[in-house]
């Protein structure tokens, strides 16, 4: 009788039952000075990255705080892993991280937190234990059903569909692709078919032959839906100058700057992204907001966020950044980033 | 000769050490046109380093290069070759990727319009290289896989194509058999009418008187003697050499042939040899001879199980051998010391010692490590016996002479007292006194019992060797002479198959 | 070893170990957080894959061959836990299956190499595809964490800074130490790494010897891969990519010639831990990343360049073709 | 009368010739023969596989790499390696995007020029330290792999250049075809034939194979090596310098981690194209037949539906299957060579 995955979980269940929030929450006590806030995404020299820390940075600055971003060149989980220990070492007072494995950073983070770190989880959640708060982007059902709504009216409900993400692995997109497929079973959707659900890694290369695949696999392809702005732009990029230009639909997720050119050409209709700028911002203030005793991630403690307002704290220790913009040639022109 | 003109080439009071290693001390020597100089001297002795001086791979540590009578510095190969002088090293330098023909004129092809290489005209020029020295050679076919001796050819028919001011030659004929070094003879006598002037190595004294007027003796790297030849005997040159009198070369000592060690039935493989069968009984030197190219060394290399053999058999000491398995037929006590001492004998960059021991891991063992005592002893008894010139027992093979190399290879498999033992070119470039002794081992090992099958393009060596004598030709076993009736005569007629001998 | 390289060769360990004290000790005095034990902990655990597969891997490339798929028979290794603990097997089970399987992928490594006589690069680029892909295939995007805390948490204790897992490393490494450099076996790798013919004809069983190092190379993926399994607690199909070349740099940068024949494992390891000390210290002091891979190359390139540079100065005063005459130094 | 034993190297002379052998000894029968299965079966299941389009994405896909792996050759065929390849393509097609991003009005010729100097100048490092200071080619071009790359990173500082920054002219050049066949393509095949009529018929070229195939007979026969092996890596850069303007109007979308890990795609297509890792033999054509190969293999695998998560286990598993059949081949010729010897020596 070895340990077994039953053993296992019956500990864990045994274990759960355990009270999230520890101390009382003080809503009015004030931000602390001099905050150091870290942020860890999955990957630097990544746009969408790029911009959300320099807008969890600018917040830091507001309130007087200092923010930094260091991180793996790499997506990869044990990378990020061996930044948590430094930012350990280095004393932080909040780690803001996007988690590139949702477990393998666990161990760390909870170290962190022994350590008095608050661990804010945003873009993409770690396990609850990691961390105190997630600030998500947008409920991941929204995004996955909207995303095939979007695509439905592009396409009038009818043909095939294929989704192009980023990595098997991806837990952001594999939540997703599984509320779109859920979306996709409603009757209004009986005459689209999910094809095949391709990886382009988050590579642009990698995207960009994906995406030729497809089409020669499926000539008769109806629409594409890519939730991940590598691969939107990749596939954007092989449609514009193939003669399936316009044909088939494709949306998604991607950046304005990325995308405007194919919204204006014809090869995009619409797709969505919220502001990642405001993402960083937002979860910084919540990093702040624990650091400073005002919240302590239990469900209903309320913060304010700067320019952004006043958010609440949702069940499981989520807070919600909003619902996200669809961009179309209407309106991108109003967006820069 | 005061009178006559400086010499082509010519060193004045040359010294080059490596290391503690004085290999050469204040030598000088003069290469005259029109004339054939011998370098003679004991392995190790520095006549590999002063051509490698005269060619501009090392360069002097004193001492001066004259030109036609100018000094000159050779910063490398290229100076050399550009100054008209033209190297056979003693060890073959070929790219076993390209083809023979691409190897002779190397940075030299013949070209046509816009510099493209002309192939035709090479293929068409390292043919009539090879009818000239009479060798049947493919231009076209790929350097890898070429024997020794073909290597060797090649080396020569690069050397000669650069129709040079100078030809020097280290060993040229270390692995050729008579008829390759008659024909060689022949061109480099030609070239010296033509006032090219000549410098040759050999440990045939024979070939020295052959073909050289002066003889320049070195002796540990100093300076010993210069003669013409006309003045003196072999006698003479071996004890300036050697700096000692030397009994008969070849004290053969007769053995009772007991029964038998190593038998070969009908052995074949396809393209190499065919249907080749004898014996050889305990106490027994049997020579295995013939052209070169007629697959001696290819049957030593399928018996000892290098190469698989696709029919036959092979048995030693009655028991039968696995096909294409070194390590059984060592079990059985064969051993093999094969052709190329620097591809198949030693592992150059590994010291002496690691060397010799590398063919009998498991009797320096001691428990599961290996004790480097035993390691010592066993490589320091064999250098001894074999005198092997050497630094420390901890130096790299190839900082060793060629000589002093095959040493280590001998010494390597004799340390394992095999019951059977095939030496193939046993005393390639190795000198006369060692040679001698080298001999006089092989037979006190055949009285001691053990059986040695000894392939050797050196006529001599076979006659004065052998209890037997087996001609092999065109991969056939042609002949079995007994050594009442085996002279010269006898064997290179079997050999060639002219004037009766085999089929 | 002769007498001049194995100047050379400890001139080149001498040279990481050098480096390696230096860095340490500048980490130690400027860098804050470094000396700290839990931060010395984590660097050598950090450093635990890399070490166990360098092991073999310079024994390989000793014998002039080369295993580029490492990463990805560590990554079928997790795959493959992943799979059987999903499927409800007990742990215990599951560790010997995952070194089998690892030797099993070495396996055919070294079939294809030794029976088939392909170039081991060739051989091993194919399979680095092929292992990574069948993790997919075995564990599709699923990631498996809830591992038994009796074995995540025993990967990442410590005794004292010491964790547990650098004591197996230690254990192995003394090992390997000893059969590369005192035994008969060891032996034969260099010889035949160095010249194949000539070990061939010395009766050493080259192309047997080679198979089962890469058997062993395979192997120690797979037990490197439960280490890092553990550690992470998350058995997923990407584990561990792009570790083949962290372990190869650290080889190469440890001394070991690529064309076989020479090398030494303290070297090695000494390279490993100098490559982990770095990485932590820059990150510490929050260098950027692209200055931490810049770095990372300099040192590689650097740790060779110095003492070829004394060579090629002693060139300028002695035989062009000094030492080079085996043909291989020119690489 | 010539006293001499008639053996192999004789027969060959005049047995030789034959057609049968002339073709069996082509390098590169094996990949060509893997090659004629891939298309032939793919086709079969699909014909949109042989369509235009469809071929014309596959030489597109195969174009850069193809440029690539003939500067592999270059320098593999001289006993080295140069694994910095890829960080060059990506240096070079980012800091191409961004020059063109940043002053449209510059000409694209100078900008292509940049970026082939750009990758020459990194070659020349690698040759520099290969060549002069004699640091092993695998060392030197992992270090730089490394150093490149970082080098790259800082240049970017997570900046990205999309399409939309630069001009179409130079966008178009990635697929705007000449008489039917993509630019790409047509300047990698107009590199792959200048490289091979080099490699075999000037003199330079075959010094080249020399220094592989046995370094220290090069140096004793006259050869400049160190200028050779230089120009070799100065070469390969530059072809990754190209490659990488090429990469960058191809894919439109660059940021400093473009092209990350190419170098094992290449290494492979060189490999699987017979070219021999230790130096001394190949050809280029191999390397781009190699190319083509692995490039067909995975776009097959598309076109065949195959599952995404099994794509990369069929995909190596095609490799091995390439380079086996062409080892197999090549032991069938050799002994039917062998035979074929033995036949005409009695
Ligand atoms: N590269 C080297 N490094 C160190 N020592 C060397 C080197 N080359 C030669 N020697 C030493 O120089 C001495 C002379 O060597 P050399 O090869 O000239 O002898 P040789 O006369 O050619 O002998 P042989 O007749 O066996 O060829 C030997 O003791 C040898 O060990
Ligand atoms: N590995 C090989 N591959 C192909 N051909 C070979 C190989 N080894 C030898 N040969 C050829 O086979 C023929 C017989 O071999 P070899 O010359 O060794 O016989 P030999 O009588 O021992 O000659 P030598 O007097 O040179 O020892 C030679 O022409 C040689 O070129
Ligand atoms: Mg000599
Ligand atoms: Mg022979």
């Amino acid at each position: 009788g070895g340990t077994t995955r039953d053993d296992v979980a019956q500990q864990a269940s045994a274990s759960a039952a355990a009270p999230a929030s520890s101390a009382a929450a003080d809503p009015n006590a004030p931000l602390k000075a001099g905050l150091k806030i870290a942020f860890l995404p999955k990957q630097v020299n990544n746009p969408y990255f790029t911009i959300a820390d320099a807008g969890g940075i600018e917040a830091a600055k507001e309130f007087g705080g200092e923010g930094k971003e260091v991180g793996p060149s790499e997506a990869s989980a044990s990378s990020q892993v061996s930044y948590i220990n430094t930012l350990i070492q280095q004393k932080q007072d909040a780690i803001v991280i996007s988690a590139n494995d949702p477990n393998a950073v666990v161990p760390a983070l909870k170290q962190a937190k022994d350590a008095g770190i608050k661990v804010v989880s945003y873009d993409s959640d770690t396990a609850p234990e990691g961390r105190d708060l997630f600030v998500n982007q947008a409920s991941a059902e929204d995004l996955g059903r909207t995303e095939v709504q979007l695509l439905a009216e592009q396409i009038g409900h009818k043909g095939k569909i294929a989704i192009l993400s980023a990595t098997p692995n991806a837990t952001n997109q594999n939540t997703w692709i599984e509320f779109m497929k859920d979306e996709l079973t409603k009757p209004e959707y009986k005459d689209m078919e999910l094809v095949k659900v391709a990886y382009g890694n988050d590579e642009d290369q990698k995207s960009f032959t994906e995406t030729q695949g497809l089409l020669r696999a499926y000539p008769d392809l109806a629409g594409i839906i890519s939730p991940t702005t590598v691969g939107i732009a990749a596939a954007a990029r092989y449609l514009s100058d193939s003669k399936f230009k316009g044909k088939v639909k494709l949306t998604g997720l991607g950046t304005p700057n990325q995308l405007r050119k194919f919204v204006k050409d014809g090869t995009i209709d619409g797709f969505e992204l919220w502001s990642p700028g405001d993402l960083g911002y937002l979860a910084c203030y919540a990093a702040a907001a624990l650091a400073s005793g005002q919240i302590t991630g239990a469900e209903g403690d309320t913060f304010k966020a700067g320019k952004l307002g006043e958010y609440t704290v949702g069940a499981k220790g989520e807070v919600l950044l909003g619902k996200p913009t669809v961009f179309t040639k209407d309106n991108i022109d109003d967006f820069d980033f | 000769m005061a009178d006559s003109p400086p010499p082509v080439l010519a060193l004045r009071e040359v010294s080059k050490s490596f290391g503690a290693v004085r290999a050469l001390r204040e030598v000088s020597l003069s290469l005259i046109a029109g004339e054939a100089l011998a370098l003679a001297g004991e392995n190790g002795a520095g006549k590999s380093t002063l051509v490698k001086i005269l060619s501009g791979v090392h360069r002097p540590d004193a001492g001066r290069l004259l030109l036609d009578g100018e000094p000159v510095e050779f910063h490398g190969p290229a100076d050399a070759q550009a100054a008209g002088v033209a190297v056979i090293y003693q060890e073959p330098t070929l790219f076993p990727d390209l083809t023979v023909a691409e190897n002779i004129f190397m940075g030299r092809q013949p070209r046509g319009r816009l510099g493209r290489i002309d192939r035709r005209a090479m293929r068409a020029q390292a043919a009539a290289l090879f009818t000239r020295l009479g060798v049947p050679l493919d231009p076209e076919q790929p350097a890898r896989g070429l024997s020794i001796a073909d290597q060797q050819l090649v080396e020569i028919a690069k050397a000669l194509s650069r129709d040079a001011r100078v030809l020097i030659m280290d060993e040229p004929t270390a692995a050729l058999s008579g008829n390759e070094v008659t024909r060689l003879f022949g061109v480099a006598r030609s070239l010296r009418e033509q006032g090219c002037a000549v410098l040759f190595i050999s440990h045939r004294l024979d070939e020295i008187f052959d073909l050289c007027q002066r003889v320049t003796t070195l002796r540990d790297g100093g300076h010993v003697a210069d003669d013409r030849i006309a003045d003196i005997i072999p006698d003479d040159l071996v004890r300036r050499m050697v700096g000692r009198e030397l009994g008969a070369l070849f004290p053969k000592q007769d053995a009772v042939p007991g029964e038998v060690a190593l038998q070969v039935r009908r052995l074949t493989r396809e393209g190499v040899f065919t249907d080749v069968s004898f014996e050889v009984r305990r106490g027994e030197i049997v020579a295995l001879a013939g052209l070169v190219g007629a697959g001696r060394s290819e049957v030593a290399r399928a018996v000892f199980g290098v190469d698989r053999w696709d029919a036959g058999s092979v048995q030693v000491g009655g028991r039968a051998l696995r096909p294409g398995s070194p390590a059984a037929s060592m079990a059985l006590g064969l051993a093999l010391v094969p052709e190329d001492r620097r591809q198949q004998g030693l592992v150059m960059e590994l010291s002496i010692e690691r060397n010799i021991a590398l063919a009998g891991l498991a009797e320096v063992r001691h428990g599961p490590l290996i004790s480097r005592a035993a390691e010592r002893v066993r490589a320091a008894d064999w250098a001894q016996r074999l005198q092997l010139r050497h630094r420390s027992l901890a130096d790299a093979v190839d900082v060793l002479s060629g000589g002093n190399q095959q040493k280590v290879v001998l010494a390597k498999w004799l340390a394992r007292q095999p019951s059977v033992l095939i030496v193939d070119e046993p005393t390639r470039g190795i000198d006369v006194a060692t040679k001698a002794e080298v001999h006089r081992l092989l037979s006190e090992l055949a009285v001691g019992g053990i059986a040695v099958l000894m392939i050797s393009s050196e006529l001599p060596e076979v006659l004065g060797m052998a209890d037997r004598v087996l001609v092999m030709r065109e991969g056939r076993l042609v002949a079995e002479i007994p050594r009442g009736t085996a002279t010269e005569e006898t064997v290179m007629a079997a050999a060639t198959g002219i004037g009766g001998g085999g089929a | 070893m002769p007498a001049d390289r194995f100047s050379l060769l400890r001139r080149w360990e001498g040279l990481i170990l050098i480096l390696l004290v230096a860095v340490t000790t500048w980490a130690s005095l400027g860098v804050d957080g470094f000396a700290n034990s839990s931060n010395v902990s984590f660097l050598l655990l950090d450093v635990t894959e890399i070490a166990l597969m360098a092991l073999t891997m310079t024994l390989v490339i000793v014998a002039a061959e080369i295993d580029l798929s490492v990463a990805s028979t560590l990554g079928l290794s997790c795959a493959v836990l992943g799979w059987l603990w999903n499927a409800g097997l007990p742990i215990e089970a599951i560790m010997p299956i995952c070194l089998v399987a690892g030797a099993l992928c070495g396996a055919l490594n070294g079939f294809l190499v030794t029976r088939l006589g392909l170039p081991s690069l060739a051989v091993t680029i194919g399979t680095f595809a092929l292992y990574r892909g069948l993790a997919y295939v075995i564990l599709g995007d699923q990631a498996v964490a809830d591992l038994p805390p009796a074995y995540t948490s025993l990967a990442t204790a410590t005794l004292g800074p010491i964790p547990v897992v650098t004591l197996l490393v230690a254990v192995l490494a003394v090992l390997f130490v000893v059969i590369l450099h005192a035994t008969a076996l060891g032996r034969a790798i260099v010889a035949l790494g160095s010249n194949e013919e000539a070990a061939y004809f010395a009766g050493i069983r080259v192309k047997r010897i080679r198979f089962w190092l890469f058997v062993a190379s395979g192997a120690m993926a797979a037990l490197a891969s439960l280490v890092f399994t553990f550690r992470y607690a998350s058995a997923r199909a990407d584990n561990g990519g792009g570790l083949e070349l962290a372990v190869i740099a650290a080889v190469l940068l440890g001394g070991v010639s690529i064309f076989g024949g020479r090398g030494t494992l303290p070297g090695v390891l000494a390279a490993v831990l100098l490559l982990g000390v770095v990485r932590n210290a820059l990150i510490l002091a929050d260098v950027a990343n692209e200055v931490l891979n810049f770095v990372t190359g300099l040192l590689l390139v650097a740790s060779v360049l110095a003492p070829n540079l004394g060579a090629v100065w002693r060139r300028r005063t002695s035989p062009p073709l000094e030492g080079s005459l085996e043909g291989k130094s020119a690489l | 009368m010539t006293i001499t034993a008639k053996r192999p190297g004789a027969t060959l002379r005049d047995s030789g010739r034959g057609l049968v052998e002339r073709v069996a000894r082509v390098r590169e029968l094996g990949i060509v023969v893997a090659l004629a299965v891939l298309f032939g079966v793919t086709g079969a299941v699909n014909p949109e596989f042989l369509g235009l389009d469809s071929l014309r994405d596959i030489l597109l896909n195969s174009a850069i790499i193809a440029m690539l792996a003939v500067g592999q050759t270059l320098v593999v065929i001289t006993r080295n390696v140069d694994l910095s390849v890829s960080s060059v393509v990506g240096l070079s097609a980012f800091g191409g995007a961004l020059v063109l991003a940043d002053n449209p009005g510059l000409p694209i010729v100078v900008v292509i020029a940049g970026c082939v100097l750009l990758g020459a100048a990194c070659g020349a490092i690698n040759g520099l330290l290969v060549g002069a200071a004699k640091v092993p080619a695998l060392v030197a071009t992992l270090g730089t792999l490394y150093a490149f790359r970082g080098i790259d990173y800082a240049w970017a500082g997570g900046r990205q250049v999309n399409a939309a920054d630069m001009p179409d002219s130079f966008l178009s050049l990635g697929s705007r075809p000449v008489l039917g066949v993509p630019l790409l393509a047509l300047a990698a095949i107009a590199v792959l034939l200048a490289v091979g009529w080099m490699l075999r018929n000037l003199r330079s070229g075959r010094e080249l194979y020399a220094i592989g195939s046995n370094p220290a007979a090069a140096v004793l026969a006259g050869i400049p090596v160190r200028k050779r092996v230089i120009t070799a890596f100065v070469a390969s850069g530059a072809l990754a310098g190209l490659a990488g303007a090429m990469w960058a109007a191809r894919f439109g979308t660059v940021d400093a981690a473009a092209a990350t890990g190419k170098e094992l795609d290449v290494i492979a297509a060189v490999v699987v194209g017979g070219v021999a890792i230790f130096g001394g033999s190949g050809t280029v054509y191999g390397a781009a037949l190699g190319a083509l190969l692995l490039t067909g293999i995975s776009s097959a695998l598309a076109v065949l539906r195959v599952d995404a998560l099994a794509q990369t286990a069929i995909n190596g598993a095609l490799i091995i299957a390439a380079i086996v059949l062409d080892r197999l081949l090549a032991l069938r010729v050799a002994a039917a060579l062998r035979r074929r010897r033995y036949r005409d020596a009695r």
